[in-house]
């Protein structure tokens, strides 16, 4: 696949809440092919401290309209500076980068997102309903804060949400939430989220024999297989996760 | 018209940019980005004997405008590197280059001898100076007597350039320039990253696995571009300059204090078309300043 | 409550917080911005027996995140420090540190003889480690032998608290350190700037009269760190550590890697405030994780 | 004299044209006493490779609305980003910086300004005429667009413009004009500029025995008395331009 370096124009910044913005692009040009599951290394202009380019997930590409979708929660002084773009700024990617994840073979697909998590799993579920599946999501987050766009999911599958206060959803972990009462419904799991939440729900799917992705978030510092930074443990020794994940089935990872 | 070609003592360079090892992978990472036949050349990761795992995660931290690593020289080691990826890569340059690295000498020789075979293959760059292995690496660097000797057997079996990566951290850079030189070097490079540390203070714990790692970019760049100068004024032999290289400008220091080539490393993950910016940037200073030759440049400080 | 008194090898400092040599000039340049006697201390200016002009115009260059410094120990020499500065400043802390520097080992004794005379200066900092100056400064630091001779001389004529400030640039600095202990020193402070060289290329002249400088500022922060922690792990005498510190996090880090108390200094110049800032942040990082006592963190790493 | 650092608020941000711009500030409090020929440092946020704060001289100072203007040329990075500000963003300064003019002591009295270098003496001219006295005022640059509200220049004394090509008032370099020809007419000169036009300016005035200031820049770390960094070379050793200047008399610099 292609990469890019463009410079990409703000369409529309949608202010969530304190904490989460979408970033809407546009390209002079026909955005490239993306998958779900896939990132893009975004360059933070004006910032200090900021040095290095951010991985961001795909949220959502909107072909029709050249619109690419970047749901970005602010953690520190890249993620913050970045969110004082203003429509007719550009902002520098490189993308799409990263595999993604493998296409249903059926129906019987969950797709689980924990708090940011749930960025890359809008596209995906776009995606897998573009090709006329119709996948259960469940999206957690510590309260209804962390509930992003609930409507833009709604569009492309069964949503279920929880959250840790009961803000949103039922309350508790996405783990007690009653769908993983019935492993016999699900062929696949999709998961993103923070990385005890991703072992738990791994860790049920080997259980009961189920195929789990799971997409990884690391520390990166080129994002295309370059500077070996971004390592995994797998059963197959070090892997990039820029380049050969950030999506990985669970049996490869040593958890 | 600018000329930038240099003889960078036998190693014909179209321009002097090439690429750092371990920033630029195999070059093919970045065939999206960069004509790589239009580069200086390229030096490609660093290259073991034997396959290494490298270091635990994580390997990585920002620092102000710079970056520590600890790779550790992960790699596929040598057998892997001649017998499939040599063959895939060759074509993409006249001028790719090696970075060796070993644990002890005898891996290093070995490494050279194999690498002596590698047809298109025209120069090794020696890392005596990678600061993120337990043994060897930056140990053979940081004294006279060993840098002597590495460099001494390496020489035995490798006829091609002989170019030696020199570490900054050293009371004397210039005495371990000279001593290469002495053992028949043909170039030297410098400088490799400075070790470094970072810890978080919310986890009370170093940012590293390794606890201290190699620190690059612009800030290491005053330190990298006083070491350029001082050895210039002190080997006959030719430099490659690199630490913290980000534009053309950066690259024009270099070239000032001595430098007849540079490397780019961090600047790929920031921009990776930076090294076609930069051959452009040298071509356009070049020629509003009316420099007919790139060569007239370098060491004029 | 929080404790934040360190007892720094018999100096008492009320906080971990004092200000490096050369950035805060005589303290009474920042009274309008710090309260200077909620310092932990402060250093003074780099005093030599004699007076100095230091170095031609010009004498500093941005960096990035640092600057390059040549300014050579500009100071009024010994005579003026004790009859005119010194009763003027003895007011402002009662841990006034005088930084002391020589271009032979005659003048560092008879400089810190001066001063051991002055009733309320609890302390010199030997600096060993100046890379600005032509004779003498790193000199000194940069080997063991040239380091333990002058230490050893200086300890028989200062009877006070004896600070050794070390020079960064170095390939094993925990021998220098070791060498400075075994010679009687109190405590080491660590790091001098690193030498470092900025060209400019418009006029294609180096930017300081002298060519190379010292580098300071958040650019040489993680060097710093890994110095310091180096050195823990091998003396037993406490650590000053600086290099880069910016804010109280900064300090922090400085902390954990196992220093005892730090300097600020390229950071008043941006901020002449900050050292109230980070005396403050520090207190609030250890009450918001429940530390009580700031000796607790110490060397964490 | 009391320093501070403080954050000011920005009033009015005025484009004067591509190269300069000027700073209206105000303070929660009452502005600080300032005298003509004084300094800020100023901090630029979000600079990337501003690492120090820049000097900048008092362009005027309107104690009536609590405001201090600054008028910055733009010429690299820092002066650039802080063009970007806007009305109630705030900037953060350390002043009123360096020493001052000195008093007339009658109106024989003449200010020269050149390129940016007329920006302390709009304040000198408001300033002296505050006490009563109505300079002769001359302003150079190299064409018309660096010639900067004279309007508020002729406020204050009799204005004499010149650029090097003749696009406004006389054509040639100040030193050309037809004040230099006679030298009765002053006691005392005040000068800031480009240094060649300093250094000539100077000389006229050695040469007629008229006493004459001017106003040095340099490359400033602190611009407090504490890194020695700014030094002049003068007939009493090296001085710190930022304490002890930035106005010298002649007379006691190697020139
Ligand atoms: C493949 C991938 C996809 C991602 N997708 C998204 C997304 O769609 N939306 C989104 O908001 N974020 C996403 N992230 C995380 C995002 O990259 C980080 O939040 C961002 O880099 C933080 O930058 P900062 O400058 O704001 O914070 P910093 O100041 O750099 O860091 C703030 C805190 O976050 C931690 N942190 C920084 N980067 C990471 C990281 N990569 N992984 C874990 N912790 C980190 C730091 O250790 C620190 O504690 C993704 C990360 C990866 C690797
Ligand atoms: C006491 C004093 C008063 C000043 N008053 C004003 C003013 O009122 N208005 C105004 O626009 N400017 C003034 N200046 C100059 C101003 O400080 C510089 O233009 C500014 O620091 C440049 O910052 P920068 O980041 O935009 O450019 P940089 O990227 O830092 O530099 C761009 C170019 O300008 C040169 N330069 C930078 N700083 C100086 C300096 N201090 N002296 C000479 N050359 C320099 C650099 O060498 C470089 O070639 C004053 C300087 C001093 C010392
Ligand atoms: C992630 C990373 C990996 C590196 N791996 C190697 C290596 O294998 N061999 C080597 O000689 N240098 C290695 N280096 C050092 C660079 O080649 C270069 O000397 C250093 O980064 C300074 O240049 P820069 O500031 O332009 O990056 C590595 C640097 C980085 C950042
Ligand atoms: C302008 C300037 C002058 C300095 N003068 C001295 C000095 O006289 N003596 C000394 O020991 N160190 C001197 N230093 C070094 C500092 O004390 C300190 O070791 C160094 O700047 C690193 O700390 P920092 O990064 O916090 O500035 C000077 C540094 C600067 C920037
Ligand atoms: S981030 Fe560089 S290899 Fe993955
Ligand atoms: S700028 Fe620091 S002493 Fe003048």
């Amino acid at each position: 696949m292609h990469k890019y370096i463009h410079d990409l124009r703000v369409v529309n910044k949608k202010r969530i809440n304190p904490d989460y913005y979408i970033l809407e692009l546009t390209y002079s040009d026909t955005l490239a092919d993306m998958f779900p599951g896939q990132f893009v290394e975004i360059k933070v202009e004006n910032a200090p401290n900021t040095f290095l380019r951010r991985p961001i997930s795909i949220y959502d590409v909107d072909y029709d309209n050249n619109i690419l979708k970047l749901l970005i929660q602010i953690v520190g002084e890249g993620t913050n500076i970045l969110s004082y773009v203003e429509p007719y700024d550009y902002v520098n990617l490189v993308y799409p980068l990263g595999n993604s994840f493998s296409m249903p073979e059926n129906n019987r697909i969950l797709l689980v997102g924990g708090g940011c998590g749930m960025a890359p799993l809008l596209y995906t579920a776009h995606y897998f309903s573009d090709f006329g599946y119709t996948p259960s999501i469940l999206i957690g987050a510590k309260n209804n804060l962390g509930i992003i766009e609930p409507e833009e999911f709604e569009k492309y599958g069964e949503l279920h949400i929880c959250t840790e206060d009961g803000s949103d959803g039922t309350e508790g972990y996405v783990t007690q939430h009653k769908l993983f009462e019935s492993p016999e419904l699900f062929d696949k799991v999709y998961v993103c989220g923070p990385e005890p939440m991703m072992k738990a729900v791994a860790k049920w799917t080997v259980k009961h024999n189920i195929h789990c992705e799971v997409s990884l978030e690391n520390l990166m510092a080129c994002g295309i297989g370059a500077c070996l930074c971004c390592v995994q443990e797998t059963v197959n020794g070090n892997l990039c996760v820029c380049t050969e994940g950030p999506v990985f089935n669970v049996k490869d990872l040593l958890w | 018209m600018v000329n930038l070609e240099i003889d960078f003592n036998g190693l014909i360079l179209r321009n002097p940019v090439l690429t750092a090892s371990g920033t630029f992978g195999y070059g093919e990472e970045f065939k999206d980005f960069v004509n790589l036949n239009a580069l200086g050349g390229f030096i490609v990761k660093g290259t073991t004997l034997n396959p290494r795992q490298g270091n635990p995660y994580p390997r990585m931290a920002e620092t102000p405008k710079g970056m520590l690593n600890a790779v550790g020289l992960q790699n596929k080691g040598i057998d892997e590197f001649c017998n499939s990826i040599y063959p895939r890569i060759k074509v993409y340059n006249k001028n790719i280059i090696v970075n060796v690295s070993g644990s002890n000498i005898d891996e290093y020789v070995e490494c050279a001898a194999r690498i002596n075979e590698l047809e298109t293959i025209p120069a090794i760059e020696l890392n005596i100076s990678c600061p993120n292995v337990k043994q060897g690496g930056m140990a053979f660097g940081t004294s006279c007597p060993s840098a002597k000797q590495v460099v001494k057997e390496v020489r035995k079996v490798y006829k091609k350039h002989l170019m030696v990566k020199l570490s900054p951290n050293v009371t004397d850079i210039v005495a371990i320039a000279q001593a290469v030189e002495e053992e028949g070097a043909d170039s030297v490079s410098l400088i490799n990253t400075l070790l470094g540390m970072a810890i978080d203070i919310n986890t009370q714990k170093p940012k590293l696995s390794t606890i201290t790692g190699g620190l690059s970019g612009p800030a290491i760049k005053p330190v990298a571009l006083r070491m350029v100068w001082q050895v210039s004024k002190a080997v006959k032999i030719p430099i490659c300059g690199l630490g913290g290289i980000m534009n053309a400008g950066d690259a024009i220091e270099f070239m000032l204090a001595g430098a007849s080539c540079v490397q780019i490393g961090t600047a790929n993950f920031i921009n990776p078309s930076v090294t076609t910016e930069i051959i452009n940037g040298i071509y356009e200073y070049c020629s509003s300043k009316g420099i007919s030759d790139i060569n007239d440049i370098i060491g004029k400080i």
